[in-house]
Order: C-alpha cells, then sequence, then structure tokens
C-alpha cells in the first residue's frame, strides 16, 4: 500500500487510541487555556444579573445521566449566580431520571449560600409528560403539582405562596439535553410570555440559534464551551473551565487527521493524474 | 482508589461498554444485556407506575374523578391486540393516541415552524448597517433556496436547478457547521467518563 | 414666615402680590410633596384572551412614594352605590367600606400600578378601588365605573395562525379531492428512495436480514407516522423478496404499530406465512440502551441493509457508524436536522427533512397522499412569495412593512 | 365498527384538539389535560405489552438455544430484579436506586461517551475534499470546530479595522448560512408534519392504524 493510501485509511482504533490519550493527558497534566466570552453566553449571563434579590427563577433540569458531563456544570453554576443574587428558585425536572441530579446539585448549591428549603428554594420533582406540564403551569402552578418532589403539599410551603402562574416567574432558566428549551420557549414563553434563557448540550445548542435570533430565547449556553464562558462569567470556575484543555487537544487531533486524509487524498489524486499522463 | 462497591461496578461495566470500541466480545455482550435487562424494567417502573397510580389510581380511587376511567379503558383496549381477532379493537388507542397530539401540534407547528420563521427572515434593508444588512440578505437567500430545494412537483431544471443548486450550497454550510458544533459536545461527554474514571474510581486527578 | 416679614418691612406694595403668589406656588410644591395623595385615574378594563374570568387594573402612582407601603384593591360585586369617605384613618376606612359590601381582593407592592383580578364571572359588574395605604392611614381612589369581564371566543393573537392553518387545509382537501378525481400529479425522483429496492435486493442476494430501526419518538410524533409509513413499503419489497425483516423498537405503542403494518404489508403481497412476531420487537425504554442493543445486533447478525428513519437524537451517529463499518448498505432519513450532518457522513443515502414526508408518498404512489404533497409544495410558494415580499415592501414602505411583518409574528 | 371507528375518532379528537389552540374557553383546556392524562396510562399499558414481547424475545432464544442464548438470561434476570426491587423496597432508595445509579447510568454515559470517538472517525473519513459539497462541509465543519474552542480566538488578526478571529468567522457561519440552512428546512418540515398531522386528522393518512392501501 502506498504512503498516501495509509494515510486515507487510518484504522478505526488508531483513531480511538489517539482520542483517549488526547482526552486523558490533559486532564492528569492540565495546560490552562484562556476563554474568550461569546454574546449567547453574556445574554444568559446579563438576565441572571439583573434580576433582584426575592424574584422569583423557574428552574428546569431537562436532562437525564448521560448528558450530565455537560450540562451539570452549567446547572450548578446558575444555581451560585442565582443563589448569590439573592433570587428563590422553584425547581422542576422534566425527565424522570433528572430528580436524583436535581436534587444532589440543589442541595450542593444552597448549602454553599445557605439556602433554606421551602423558603428559598424548592424542588417540585417530575411530572410525567413534559407538555402537558409546560402548559398547565401556566394554569396553575400549584394545581400541576399538589405536592413537592418530598410528598409535601405546596399548598404549606412558604415560597410557593408566592407562585401561582408564570406570571410570577421573573425568568425561566431551563438546562437542557434535548429540545426542551425549545419547548419551554414556544410554550412558556410564546403563549404566557416568560422569559427563558437556557443552557444546552452543544449538539442541541446549534438548534436555538433561530430561536435566539429570534428573540425568543435571548441567551443561552452551548455545550461545555458555554459552561466554561458563564463560568468566567460569574467568576467561579468549575468543571467547564477544567475540561477545556482536554476539549481543546482534541479538537486539534481530529484536525489533524482530517489534515492527514485530506493529503493523502490530494497526493493520490496527483499520483492517479501522472499516471495518466505517462 | 475508591472503596465504593458502586462506584467500582460503574467503572467495570464503563470499560466493559469501551472495550465495544475495540470489538464485540463477551464482556461487552453480558453488559449490553444487562444495560437492556435493568433499563426496561427501570422505565416499565417508571412509566408503569407513574402513569397507572398517579393518573388512574389516585384520581378515580383517592378523588373520585371517574371520568379518568376512560385512560384505563383505552389503555386496556391495547391488550386486544394479544388475540389476532380482537386486534381491531386496540385501533381506538392508537387512533385517539396520535390524533390527540396530531390535532395540537397543526397550530403549534404552523406559528412556530412556518409563521414566525418566516417573519424573521423579512427585514427592512434600510434600517440597518450595511454589514447587518449584508449578513440578513445572505440569511434569506439562503432560507429561499433551501426552501426550493425541497419543491418535489417538478424536474430541477432552469431556475429551480440553480436555486436548488444554491440550496445545497447552504445546506453542505450548515451540515459542516452542525458536525464542527457537535463535536464538541460528543468530546465534553467523553471528558465526563474519563473524570469519573480518573477521579472518582482511580483518584489520580482532582 | 420669614418671607411675610420681608415683605411688610418693605414699602414698595407691588412687591406684595407678587410675593404672596411665591408663597402660594411654594405652598402647593411643598403640599404636592407631603400630603399623600390617593391612587388617582384607576380604571377596570376587560382582560383580553379569556373566558371571561378577568379584570385588568390601571392606576396612577399614588404620591409619595417614599411613605406608601402598599395598595390594596378593594372589589365590589356589582355596580356599586355612590360613596363619601369621610376619614383617612385606616380602621374607619376599612369599617366603612366592609359594611357596605365591599372586599379586599389583594395587597400590592407600591411599585406595581396594575392589578389582575381572577375568578370572575363573565356577564357580571364589579366596581373597584384601590386604596394607599401607610400607617394608620389609608386613602381609596374614587371607585372606578362598573365593568364586566367578557368571554372572548376566539384568542386574538392566533387570528393569523387560524387563517394560515384554514388555507393549508384548504389546500390539502382541494388537491387530495383533485387527486381522487384522477388529476395527473407530477412528482420528481427523490435519490434515497430509489435505493430502496436494490438495498431489499442485496440483502436478499447476500441472504441476510434487512434492519430498520423506525427512529426513537412515540407514535405520535409526525416523524413516526412517516417513518411507519415508509415501513409499510420496505416490508412490502422485503416480502416479495422474502427476506427476513427486523424492527426493533424503542417504544412500545410503535412496536404495536409496527408489528401490524409489517404483517398486513406480507399479506397485501401475499405472504401472510413470513411475518413473525419475534422480527418486530420492543428493545427497552432507555436511549441508549436500545442504542447498544442496536449497535451490538448490527455487529453480531451483519444485516445487509439498515434503513434508520424517523425522529433521532444523539444516538444516531452510533447507529450509522456502527453500520457503516459492518459495511451495510445503509437509507437514512429524518427530520431532526442536528442529526443529519452525521446520517450524510455515515450512510450511503439520506432523506433530508421534508424528503422524509415526501418518502411514503413517492414510494406508494397513493393518489390521495400526492394531493397532499401537492399542497405542502403550494404552501411552499406561498411562504417564499410572502417572504421575497418581506424584502421588497420595506424598500416602499417601511411603515407598511411593520404591519405585514406583524401578520405572521 | 373496525375499518372507520378509528377514523372517525381520529378525526373528533383531532379536531377538538386543533380548535383548542384558538380559543380561551377553559373546557377545551380540561379537555386537553384529560386527553394527556389518557395519553400517560395508555403508554403505560402498552408498556406492559412491549415488555412481554421482550420477554418473549428472550424466552424463545434460550428455548431454541440461538446464538448467545446464554446472555438473554442476563436480560431477565435485569429486568425482573428491577421491578421485584421497586415492589419490595419502593424507588426512592434501596437497590432499585443504586442499580439505577451505578449500572444503568454508568452505562448510558459510555454509551453516550462512545460518540467522541465516532466523530472522529466519522469526520476523519466524510471531511474530505472530493467533491465541491464536501469541500463546503469540510471548510465549514473545520472552522467551527476550531472557532469554538479557546485556540480559535488566537488566530486571526485584524482586517480593515475589525477584529477577525477564526472564533469571529466560526461564529458568522453559525448564525448567518448555517441558521438560513435550518430555517428553510425548519420551515419546509414544519409543512411536511402540519401535512401530515392533517391527513391523519382527515383520515387520508391511515397506515399507522395498520391499514395496508
Amino acid at each position: 500500500m502506498a504512503f498516501y493510501d495509509r494515510m486515507m485509511q487510518i484504522d478505526r482504533r488508531i483513531i480511538y487510541l489517539c482520542m483517549t490519550l488526547a482526552v486523558a493527558i490533559p486532564l492528569i497534566v492540565p495546560i490552562g487555556m484562556p476563554v474568550q466570552v461569546s454574546d449567547e453566553a453574556r445574554g444568559f449571563y446579563d438576565h441572571i444579573e439583573d434580576l433582584e434579590a426575592g424574584d422569583i427563577v423557574l428552574f428546569s433540569f431537562d436532562y437525564e445521566g448521560d448528558v450530565m458531563a455537560e450540562l451539570n456544570p452549567m446547572s450548578i453554576a446558575a444555581l451560585r449566580h442565582l443563589f448569590r443574587q439573592g433570587v428563590r428558585v422553584v425547581s422542576v425536572t422534566m425527565y424522570a431520571g433528572g430528580t436524583g441530579i436535581a436534587q444532589d446539585i440543589l442541595e450542593e448549591t444552597a448549602a454553599e449560600y445557605g439556602k433554606e428549603y421551602g423558603i428559598d428554594y424548592v424542588f417540585l420533582g417530575y411530572n410525567p409528560d413534559w407538555s402537558g406540564t409546560i402548559l398547565r403551569l401556566g394554569e396553575s402552578f400549584k394545581a400541576t403539582y399538589p405536592a413537592d418532589q418530598f410528598g409535601k403539599s405546596t399548598r404549606e410551603i412558604p415560597l410557593m405562596q408566592d407562585v401561582e402562574t408564570y406570571d410570577d416567574i421573573a425568568l425561566l432558566v431551563s438546562i437542557a439535553g434535548s429540545a426542551l428549551s425549545e419547548y419551554w420557549a414556544i410554550w412558556a414563553g410564546g403563549r404566557y410570555g416568560v422569559t427563558v434563557v437556557s443552557g444546552n448540550t452543544a449538539i442541541q445548542a446549534i438548534l436555538i440559534y433561530p430561536y435566539y435570533n429570534a428573540g425568543q430565547i435571548p441567551g443561552f449556553l452551548g455545550g461545555l464551551k458555554g459552561a466554561a464562558e458563564y463560568e468566567r462569567l460569574v467568576d467561579i470556575p468549575g468543571l467547564g473551565i477544567k475540561g477545556m484543555d482536554a476539549q481543546s487537544v482534541a479538537h486539534l487531533l481530529m484536525l489533524s487527521f482530517i489534515v492527514i486524509g485530506n493529503v493523502g487524498y490530494f497526493l493520490s489524486r496527483r499520483h492517479e493524474r501522472k499516471l495518466k499522463e505517462e | 482508589m475508591s472503596a465504593d462497591p458502586g462506584i467500582w461496578v460503574a467503572a467495570i461495566l464503563t470499560l466493559a461498554i469501551f472495550s465495544f470500541l475495540y470489538r464485540e466480545n463477551p464482556v461487552f455482550r453480558f453488559a449490553e444485556h444487562l444495560l437492556v435487562g435493568v433499563s426496561a424494567g427501570y422505565y416499565l417502573v417508571q412509566y408503569f407506575f407513574s402513569a397507572v397510580y398517579r393518573k388512574l389510581y389516585v384520581p378515580v380511587f383517592d378523588n373520585h374523578e371517574y371520568i379518568l376511567i376512560m385512560g384505563g379503558v383505552l389503555g386496556a383496549m391495547m391488550f386486544a391486540r394479544l388475540w389476532r381477532k380482537y386486534e381491531w379493537v386496540s385501533r381506538y388507542p392508537i387512533a385517539f393516541y396520535v390524533a390527540a397530539w396530531a390535532g395540537y401540534v397543526i397550530p403549534s407547528y404552523v406559528q412556530v415552524r412556518i409563521l414566525q420563521q418566516a417573519e424573521s427572515t423579512m427585514f427592512n434593508p434600510m434600517a440597518l448597517p450595511p454589514a447587518e444588512a449584508i449578513s440578513n440578505f445572505i440569511i434569506f437567500l439562503g432560507v429561499v433556496t433551501t426552501l426550493s430545494y425541497f419543491y418535489f412537483s417538478a424536474e430541477r431544471k432552469g431556475p429551480l436547478k440553480i436555486s436548488s443548486h444554491v440550496g445545497v450550497i447552504f445546506i453542505m454550510i450548515g451540515f459542516g457547521a452542525t458536525f464542527g458544533y457537535n463535536v464538541m459536545g460528543r468530546i465534553s461527554l467523553l471528558i465526563g467518563r474519563f473524570q469519573f474514571l480518573l477521579t472518582d474510581w482511580l483518584g489520580i486527578v482532582q | 414666615m420669614r418671607s411675610m416679614k420681608a415683605v411688610t418691612s418693605r414699602p414698595a406694595a407691588m412687591y406684595v402680590p407678587l410675593s404672596l403668589l411665591l408663597f402660594l406656588i411654594a405652598f402647593v410644591l411643598l403640599c404636592a410633596q407631603d400630603v399623600p395623595a390617593s391612587p388617582a385615574r384607576v380604571r377596570a378594563a376587560d382582560t383580553p384572551d379569556d373566558w371571561g374570568t378577568c379584570l385588568r387594573l390601571t392606576w396612577s402612582q399614588a404620591g409619595p412614594a417614599d411613605q406608601i407601603e402598599t395598595y390594596e384593591v378593594w372589589r365590589y360585586d356589582g355596580a356599586a352605590p355612590a360613596l363619601t369617605i369621610p376619614t383617612v384613618a385606616a380602621d374607619s376606612v376599612d369599617m366603612l367600606l366592609k359594611s357596605l359590601g365591599w372586599a379586599v381582593v389583594d395587597t400590592v407592592k407600591i411599585t406595581d400600578t396594575t392589578f389582575t383580578d381572577t375568578g370572575l364571572d363573565a356577564g357580571s359588574d364589579y366596581t373597584y378601588i384601590v386604596a394607599a395605604s401607610f400607617g394608620a392611614t389609608k386613602l381609596p381612589s374614587e371607585p372606578t365605573v362598573p365593568v364586566s369581564p367578557s368571554k372572548q371566543y376566539l384568542r386574538g393573537a392566533t387570528v393569523n395562525v387560524l387563517v394560515a392553518v384554514a388555507v393549508f387545509m384548504a389546500l390539502v382537501v382541494l388537491l387530495v379531492e383533485w387527486a381522487r378525481r384522477g388529476a395527473k400529479l407530477f412528482i420528481r425522483r427523490i435519490a434515497g428512495l430509489e435505493a430502496v429496492e436494490e438495498a431489499v435486493g442485496r440483502a436478499t442476494e447476500m441472504g441476510r436480514p434487512i434492519l430498520y430501526v423506525p427512529g426513537l419518538d412515540p407514535m405520535d410524533e409526525v416523524a413516526t407516522v412517516a417513518a411507519i409509513d415508509i415501513l409499510g413499503q420496505v416490508a412490502k419489497k422485503a416480502g416479495e423478496y422474502e427476506t427476513r425483516l427486523v424492527c426493533p423498537n424503542r417504544d412500545p405503542i410503535v412496536m404495536a404499530v409496527a408489528q401490524q403494518v409489517v404483517r398486513e404489508s406480507y399479506a397485501s403481497v401475499g405472504k401472510p406465512h413470513l411475518y413473525q412476531d419475534e422480527n418486530v420487537f420492543y428493545v427497552t425504554y432507555s436511549q441508549f440502551g436500545y442504542a447498544a442493543a442496536v449497535a451490538a445486533y448490527m455487529v453480531r447478525e451483519r444485516p445487509a441493509t439498515n434503513f434508520f428513519i424517523g425522529k433521532f437524537y444523539a444516538e444516531s451517529l452510533v447507529l450509522a457508524e456502527t453500520g457503516n463499518a459492518t459495511g451495510a448498505i445503509q437509507i437514512a432519513g429524518t427530520d431532526s436536522d442536528a442529526q443529519l450532518p452525521f446520517f450524510i457522513s455515515a450512510c450511503d443515502y439520506t432523506l433530508i427533512g421534508e424528503e422524509l414526508y415526501a418518502g411514503a408518498v413517492y414510494l406508494s404512489r397513493r393518489p390521495l397522499l400526492l394531493g397532499a404533497l401537492k399542497a405542502q409544495d403550494y404552501a411552499k410558494i406561498i411562504i417564499l412569495v410572502a417572504m421575497v415580499l418581506g424584502i421588497i415592501i420595506p424598500m416602499l414602505s417601511p411603515e407598511f412593512f411593520e404591519t405585514y411583518r406583524s401578520l405572521f409574528g | 365498527m373496525k375499518r372507520q371507528g378509528p377514523v372517525v375518532v381520529a378525526f373528533i379528537i383531532g379536531m377538538l384538539m386543533l380548535i383548542q389552540f384558538f380559543t380561551p374557553n377553559p373546557f377545551f383546556l380540561r379537555l386537553y389535560n384529560l386527553f394527556l392524562d389518557w395519553k400517560q396510562v395508555v403508554l403505560g399499558c402498552t408498556l406492559i405489552l412491549g415488555t412481554w414481547s421482550l420477554i418473549r424475545y428472550h424466552t424463545r432464544r434460550i428455548g431454541r438455544r440461538q446464538q448467545n442464548w446464554q446472555y438473554s438470561y442476563v436480560t431477565l434476570i435485569g429486568l425482573a430484579f428491577m421491578v421485584l426491587a421497586a415492589l419490595i423496597w419502593k424507588t426512592e432508595g434501596g437497590p432499585y436506586r443504586w442499580m439505577f445509579q451505578n449500572i444503568q447510568v454508568p452505562m448510558q454515559a459510555t454509551m453516550f461517551s462512545l460518540l467522541a470517538f465516532y466523530v472522529a472517525s466519522a469526520s476523519y473519513r466524510a471531511f474530505r475534499a472530493r467533491t465541491f459539497a464536501a469541500t463546503l462541509l469540510l471548510i465549514a465543519g473545520a472552522l467551527v470546530m476550531l472557532g469554538r474552542v479557546p485556540v480559535g480566538a488566537l488566530i486571526g488578526g485584524n482586517i480593515g479595522g475589525h477584529e477577525v478571529t477564526v472564533s469571529t468567522i466560526a461564529d458568522w457561519i453559525l448564525n448567518v448560512p448555517n441558521l438560513a440552512a435550518k430555517r428553510g428546512i425548519m420551515i419546509g418540515v414544519g409543512l411536511g408534519m402540519t401535512a401530515t398531522a392533517i391527513k391523519i386528522i382527515l383520515g387520508i393518512e391511515t397506515t399507522y392504524l395498520g391499514k395496508s392501501d
């Protein structure tokens, strides 16, 4: 096999092995690359920054364990920011698998800022059927969630006394591994006029651009980079910034493979042309 | 190194799944079958109990909202398909299931996916700085030509050929961008798994 | 007082009226600042887009803002009789209003000057008073004119959607009717679909099964309906060639429908005996549990042809890349735009977006469905024209452009 | 009853839900909520049918001693254990939750993370300047990939008074041509979805009821 053919047909397993090293090594030996903030992330940050102490935010954990790596850094950073502002948080999840994650993150961040359950934040838990839940919250929070995650009646939770419908919600934050933030924007935003900002997996984030440009979602965080940018803005370094080195190296690795493939392709074409000329 | 047996199980199964990258093997086969069984059980419990208990048992027996019995009736009708002779009965719940949402999505999609998207494509070139006007015009051009790519009623000849070719250019750039953008998300998932292995399990990285 | 003294000590008489005037102005200004005024211009009006259960109150800020603590909204059910309140002592005001049949609806923050009263009866009259309250003092406004909430049968903001839906439905009905009457409707070739026959043939030659993944979404997702349609067509071809078709499912309802469709398809080509329940089965509701099982199936059983048709999420690349590694012919079709690039890079043919919806029509060639596809194309022309107008109009008349644009928002 | 009945049901239910969008009449909202509850129960019941199908699939494999039949026991035991654990120890804690957290979640996440490898091999293969279209895919993909990591902000320079870096180009690609393509596809898909939904309600599309044409 000619050299350029080999460049074009690298075995998958070699690519896999290089990828493993490209991610593992920077995690063990960090480099510390700079992070530049995008407008989308700034929009997300500004909407939280503009809230006043006592405002109520609806925070939706719209993901399950499989995308924890990408979205947990955002949830943690956003909740820290909200609690730091003295904002009260009503939290829900649209996924059955999201309850454990939400509970852990809420408890951890609330403890950091000395927030009290039932007064500063509340976790209503999971309600099957997200579309119905989103719409029904517009009619009544307490009817949609008669009890919180721990079985306590929402009528008896002090924070819930101030929440009847979306009118009482200053901002809706959806951290989503699926199209849920779009649905929040379409239904809660479109129909009830709530401002929606979102944190999304990178794959989902690209679909948010039409909504961002149309003003339906005025700010969002895209993938681990979005999380790192936001961690930068709130000035609390976390998992996002830590992962960016591995991210950069892995990207460069992939680009190198693409370059190798293309160089091989051009060499083989030149070789073919030469053969024809002869 | 972790002393938690849960972390050990999780770490071993993580490696078992990774082994699929090299080749399909008995360890992976075991992990895959376990995942299917456990997750099928998990979702059966989550959905069956949450639906039948919360949406049927509680409303009917505790709150006396008898109209919710209908959900149980529709659900029971699905079981008719176990006997081929009565399979037609299960078409009723399916018709209900599909049509309820079909009716709901028509106006929502018309509003969000069609009208509002058309609205955001329109702009006033005079009211914008030149750079932005050019960008907006490119968007306009892209939307129009991409849409023409999906015109099925005529052969791609003449102007339609040109416009669908331009549409393909936009589509390809869009796909390239999506691909490139997604790479990041995919890698962060792997970073997450490695953080688990290196930090939670082995304790090499803090 | 000092100014008065100054005036009397001066002989010039003309200063007297001027000083008095200044004094008066100063007094008025001081009063305006010091003595609180009750909320003014209180208006109640029907809220739009509801079922006659809400009224919206607006008023202008009572002064001074730094003294007033809250606003109280009082309601009288019916047209309230004329009323004079001789006192500003909070207790007396409360007692008087309550004795006349008024009741407090709610207390509002001082920064708010609007309030929406809910839970009312359509058609009944209501009268309101807004009282500014601070300390032991309460300053009620004049009662409003009696207002009654009314029912709206149509949500105002959705009229444009209603028109668009009506136009589109009419187009579908008209063209379907046209097709029913035997009009010849032309549909151009769609590359991915031409390959279906070849793909099924190849599986037959190789004596290996065909894998059909109908997406991950439940039956009520429109893309799944399209996937089931195409499954029916693929199953007919598989039946004709007597090739095994395997269809693992993530959603149990989709499984139920798929079983029925595959069986009917086999029966329609005269091969009902080919159908076996175990070839169309449920795996697990877990997205990646399902992906793991299907990927493993591809590697172990090596199907010759893989179809990935329907709604897909991140697992798309796991499926497509594994299938690509096993060397199968792969045909994908999805409207999940985020997954399209992966299918394009790892599959032989990909139906992009709307082509998925055209696919079933194209394969079955049923005239009624062709009619509906035509309706889609005509709607597309309408949208295109509307968008082109959307950049021509602003150049002619920027004012009209805003109106025009708002028709779509 | 067998043929036309379901079509009539689809028409009535679909129309009610369609009207629901346009009117503030609370009756329709109540109806909508009711339908959603019914749908959940239907899905819950059908999951039993699905699970039955899974059990039969694996018991048959064991019965026929098909290749790898031993592994079918793993699936069946896993399934049975989860259901029993939920019944005996409830779902909030105990073995059910332990299995979910230490078996299901890590394996799902790892399966998902395999994408990092697949995306590398797929891009290596697909991003090759073979044709004009593939070249566009390659250029856009490479620019965005570079632009979305910190390195991208460092490559570039000052062009005509504007700071132009790979990151800003990547953002432009995402916000302009990419947005245009996405929007074009979105409108087309919107039309296709709406047309399909209309066909279902009007009884033009009936394949989903298992009827062949």
